[in-house]
């Protein structure tokens, strides 16, 4: 699963590398993550870094793009990668967007690099017949990616950052009842901060119309082994499990994530210390 | 002509010495996407417990150089549903089964011995002793000769008699062989070794432990050299016990490494979360180490670096090693 | 302006906490070549021995992921040509010097001090518990509680009342708040951990061990989140105690996770071979590191780590960690 | 103490890289040695590699060539470095060959990439008025480093491989009394495998004449302080030490290192092992 980069850029605040993976171009549907290996051979990085699939291009038997902000080593490292290079990839990984059967009014909203995996959605629902309007935020400027292409392929496109350097001063969830509601939006789909997500399935709820999130967890595997990247979820039979980000999501239904719950295990989730197990 | 590989735990045939270690390999369907899993030695699962679990908060894992610490403390759907939904799917496909079990005292380790006791598809019980002992204000039995040795009695007692039982070892004592002996003497057929030594890590910018759960267990390459000398130590000391080596194999060059320390199998972790396919690659891997060096058999490879300086690169071979 | 870098050993007070590991400095003229030892917060020597020691045989060395495998087996002049010719030449560069010491009986360590008591120019004395018990089968004195203590008390009852001694312990142990709580009770006024964990390493071409001597002590990033761990948990339960942390340490950021788990000087050794900058390196990074986080000084930063969770970042500073 | 890679190229089994290096070059002498970092940022590699200095030049400010053989992971990192990356040194370390006062006679020899070290010594040797011969021996023609470089500037150029592929078939050792006896020589230099230095050392001994050798042995540090690189030499004192390689070597008086002892500790060594000590 080694593929040949063939380009490198930079947008804004972010690093985008296109990579030769047919094998992964092929199976991609909106909201897949890949897995890449970063530091080369005799590193001393063991774990791959989860990157969500930004677009998928025919050229070259298949393409992936990725699109990150450098972060720790391993974001570093592929920051430097060049074309031609090779890079390890594993995916595609994770359950997709659910795509709804008829036409209908959807909202995506993305924080920071989050949107990246909102473009090939927008793409499928249009393709669908659906109506979609973006809400794009950020802390700043230069960290609100694809802008310009939600201004393209979106019904409306409203933009926010923390500093108010572009579009409204303020948040995301500042402005989405208002896009809701003009709208009449049917359904919320939105990637980024575990923050974000939370206050987007606030005023999905509020509105009465579900939300679809892809969450962010740490992940050491991707591939559904290593049970680190767990996340409390409420099933249909309203028990709350322990459910892995990679395998069982990124996707999940905003309702059914216990966001408050993040990063600790609820009392009432199923084998939650302090009931009759071990 | 390859090798012959086959390896022995106890009286038990493996048709090759690679394994996925405990926790590492999901419920077998995950790693099925990517490899067929009647291809490995053996499947060994996560630790089963009695009951459901929902493991510790997030964040899990933290990477450290070479190495990856991780604090999911034992999720999994307890034992009623491992036998329902997850042990029938590994029987069908063919795969030998290596049940981990995991409990908080010698009563939960019998029960739970007792209810896979008449479970068909079980190739092995593997006793995971790294599991804090509420009686004993949370102490790992594995840290305690006597108590892991009764944990493994009080399986040994349980399992069916043609069901080997091995006793999973951590590094982080003072002698680890007199903790191998106190459970060969309980009962264990054979031993596997090393669980993860206790580790930590700190993120200097919030200035908290990195794991939610404060400490985590230590695995991958930059263990290995405990696992070769825990693995070398407890060959030396009890030759006629078979061991599961295992501890940062990432490839067949570090098998060999633990075979020739006195391991005949081979368990793999850490090294399957950067490739799903690190179990087939590393049997390929060292089934070609072994012919490039003229073995036959796995088994004459089994600790040959013990042999005395002097001798030659083989001079082990006639101490029939392979009657593991 | 700076933070206020200045450590406590006990009563002694040192410049800066930034120290070379025993065994990692030579004598201290081969770091001189690189850099002016008496910026260190304190030049630590190779253990002493009695008598001249030639060491183990070579290979003494091997590489493993980010971790370095030695087995130097404490070679050295004896502390008689250390007394003449090197502890001279670092108090008359102004080096503050920790004498590390090493023997084979409690014997030896006695009559080690007694001859060190009287030297001038000693900042503290450390214990390397390491070394094996030639009276209980070669078994290393840190891997047991009042083996270790008594080898503290015994140097402890030696030197000079204002001299510090320093127990330095392994981590491969099951309990190694149990070790460090005997040699406090044995009269350590402070600790010094990690010491290289016991490790191996197999040639497979050779199909031998890498080291002459078999087996080897581990050290490097490798060891780092053991490091982490056992001077957290030694914090947590002697708080009061000063704890000289190491393992791994390469960079201020290291630096500074051992110090926010409690330690209050931090020493490198494997890293210098890397770089021979490293020791005045690592201290400008851990400066830097401590001013972008607002802290006055380095004492308000040490153990900061165990502040309960939902306080803020500097929640700690009015317990009087600094009183250490 | 990083340099820019200048030039890379094979020569025959080897690799060579020119790195820009003035404050090496400008304190070189024939037989001093450098440490190299390998494997880049996050590598899993703690220790540098030892790799003696073949050649500096001005160019630059002062330039210093490095000659290896792929053997481990350090050393095929290396061999994919390219012209322009940067290239972490320490050095020059360790004690240079002795020159003699006068002019006189010196046989120098070379096995493997230990030929390496031998032409700077050369250079110097003729330039203080010495008559040097070479004697260049490998296992194979293509690793016997520098044939044409000793041909043009030795009196006399004697080269042996064991396959007989280029020379003499043999070893060093084979050629070697009958180079000593034609040149009269007064002193022979040698380096190279530790077995040939035992034989270079046995032969001058036979002659009467000293031999200054280079020896190989593991390193951590290369600088003295880890004590890993011990090798058994007799002192003036007639008593046995273990001394580093990198800093009371690489260069010894031949006569002085008990070969026969190297990698165990010589029972009569001061400190060893059942005399009164720990
Ligand atoms: C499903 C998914 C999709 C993602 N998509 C993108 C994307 O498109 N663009 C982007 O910039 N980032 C994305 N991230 C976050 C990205 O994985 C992390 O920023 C990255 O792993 C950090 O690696 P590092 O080496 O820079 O940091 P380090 O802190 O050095 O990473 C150390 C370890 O922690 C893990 N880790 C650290 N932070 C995260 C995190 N937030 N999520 C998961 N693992 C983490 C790393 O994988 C690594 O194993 C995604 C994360 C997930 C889970
Ligand atoms: C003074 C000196 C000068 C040298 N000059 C040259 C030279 O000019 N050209 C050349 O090709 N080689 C030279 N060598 C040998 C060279 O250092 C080793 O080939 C190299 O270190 C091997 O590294 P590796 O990563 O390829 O092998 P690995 O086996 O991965 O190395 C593992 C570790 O062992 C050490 N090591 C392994 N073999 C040796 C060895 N023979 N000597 C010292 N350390 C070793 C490495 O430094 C490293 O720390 C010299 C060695 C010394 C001591
Ligand atoms: C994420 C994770 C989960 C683990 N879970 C278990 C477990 O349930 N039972 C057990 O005995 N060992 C468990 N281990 C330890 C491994 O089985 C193995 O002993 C250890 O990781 C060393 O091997 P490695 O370096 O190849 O990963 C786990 C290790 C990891 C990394
Ligand atoms: C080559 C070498 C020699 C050492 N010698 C000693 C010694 O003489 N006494 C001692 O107490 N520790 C000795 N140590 C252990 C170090 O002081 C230190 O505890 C350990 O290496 C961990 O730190 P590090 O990872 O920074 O190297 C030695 C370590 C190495 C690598
Ligand atoms: S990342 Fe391993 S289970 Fe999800
Ligand atoms: S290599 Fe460290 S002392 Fe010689």
């Amino acid at each position: 699963m080694t593929g040949t980069v063939l380009t490198t850029r930079r947008v804004d605040a972010y690093h985008a590398l296109t990579v030769v993976a047919p094998g992964i171009a092929d199976r991609f549907r909106p909201g897949h993550f890949v897995t890449v290996a970063a530091g080369g051979r005799d590193t001393s990085m063991l774990t791959r870094r989860a990157l969500t699939v930004h677009d998928v291009k025919p050229d070259y038997g298949g393409t992936v793009e990725l699109v990150f902000a450098v972060r720790g080593a391993g974001t570093a490292w592929l920051a430097e990668v060049k074309a031609r290079d090779t890079l390890d990839l594993v995916g595609p990984l994770g359950r997709p967007f659910p795509l709804p059967r008829d036409p209908c009014t959807c909202v995506l909203v993305g924080g920071e690099y989050g949107s990246a995996s909102l473009f090939a959605l927008g793409d499928a629902l249009q393709t669908r017949g659906c109506r979609v309007d973006f809400v794009l935020g950020a802390t700043t400027a230069e960290r609100v990616f694809g802008a310009l292409r939600a201004r393209r392929m979106g019904e409306t496109t409203t933009l926010t950052t923390e500093d108010g350097s572009l579009g409204m001063r303020g948040k995301v969830t500042d402005v989405l009842p208002g896009v809701i509601a003009d709208a009449r939006a049917d359904v919320v789909y939105a990637c980024g901060p575990m923050a974000m997500l939370r206050g987007v399935t606030a005023v999905a709820v509020e509105f009465g119309i579900p939300a679809q999130v892809a969450v962010e967890e740490h992940m050491a595997c991707g591939i559904g082994v290593c049970m680190t990247c767990v996340v409390p979820v409420i099933g249909e039979d309203g028990v709350t499990r322990m459910l892995r980000a990679c395998v069982e999501g990124p996707v999940f239904r905003g309702e059914r994530v216990r966001f408050d719950d993040v990063g600790t295990i609820p009392f009432d989730a199923l084998g939650a210390p302090g009931g009759r197990n071990v | 002509m390859g090798a012959d590989l086959r390896s022995y735990l106890a009286h038990v045939e493996l048709p090759n010495p690679v394994l996925t270690a405990a926790g590492c390999g999901g419920t077998g369907r995950e790693l099925a996407q990517f490899f067929d899993v009647a291809r490995l030695g053996a499947f060994v699962t996560r630790s089963i417990t009695m009951a459901p679990r929902a493991g510790r908060p997030t964040p899990r894992m933290a990477e450290t150089p070479s190495g990856l610490l991780n604090a999911v403390g034992l999720q999994g759907p307890g034992v009623e549903a491992f036998l329902e939904r997850e042990l029938p799917w590994l029987a069908e496909r063919g795969a030998r089964t290596i049940v981990s079990v995991g409990g908080g005292t010698v009563a939960e380790f019998t029960a739970l011995s007792r209810r896979l006791a008449d479970a068909p598809g079980i190739t092995a019980v593997e006793v995971n002793l790294s599991c804090p002992n509420v009686e004993d204000r949370g102490r790992m039995f594995a840290r305690d000769g006597s108590a892991a040795a009764e944990v493994v009695a009080s399986v040994r007692a349980a399992i069916r008699y043609d069901v080997p039982v091995i006793a999973k070892l951590s590094p982080d004592v003072a002698d680890i062989v007199a903790v191998a002996r106190s459970c060969v003497d309980g009962g264990a057929d054979a031993l596997a070794m090393i669980n993860t030594p206790a580790g930590m890590s700190i993120d200097v910018d919030a200035m908290r432990p990195t794991l939610a759960a404060g400490a985590g267990g230590l695995s991958g390459p930059a263990v290995r050299p405990l696992a070769v000398r825990c693995v070398w130590q407890a060959h030396a000391a009890l030759p006629g016990v078979p061991i599961i080596g295992m501890g940062g194999v990432t490839t067949g060059r570090d098998a060999l490494e633990l075979i020739l320390a006195g391991a005949c199998a081979v368990a793999v972790g850490t090294a399957t979360f950067h490739d799903p396919y690190a179990c087939p690659r590393i049997l390929r891997e060292l089934e070609e180490l072994l012919t490039e060096r003229g073995f036959d058999r796995l088994a004459d490879a089994v600790g040959l670096a013990h042999r005395p300086a002097g001798m030659g690169p083989r001079g082990r071979t006639d101490l029939e090693e392979s009657s593991l």
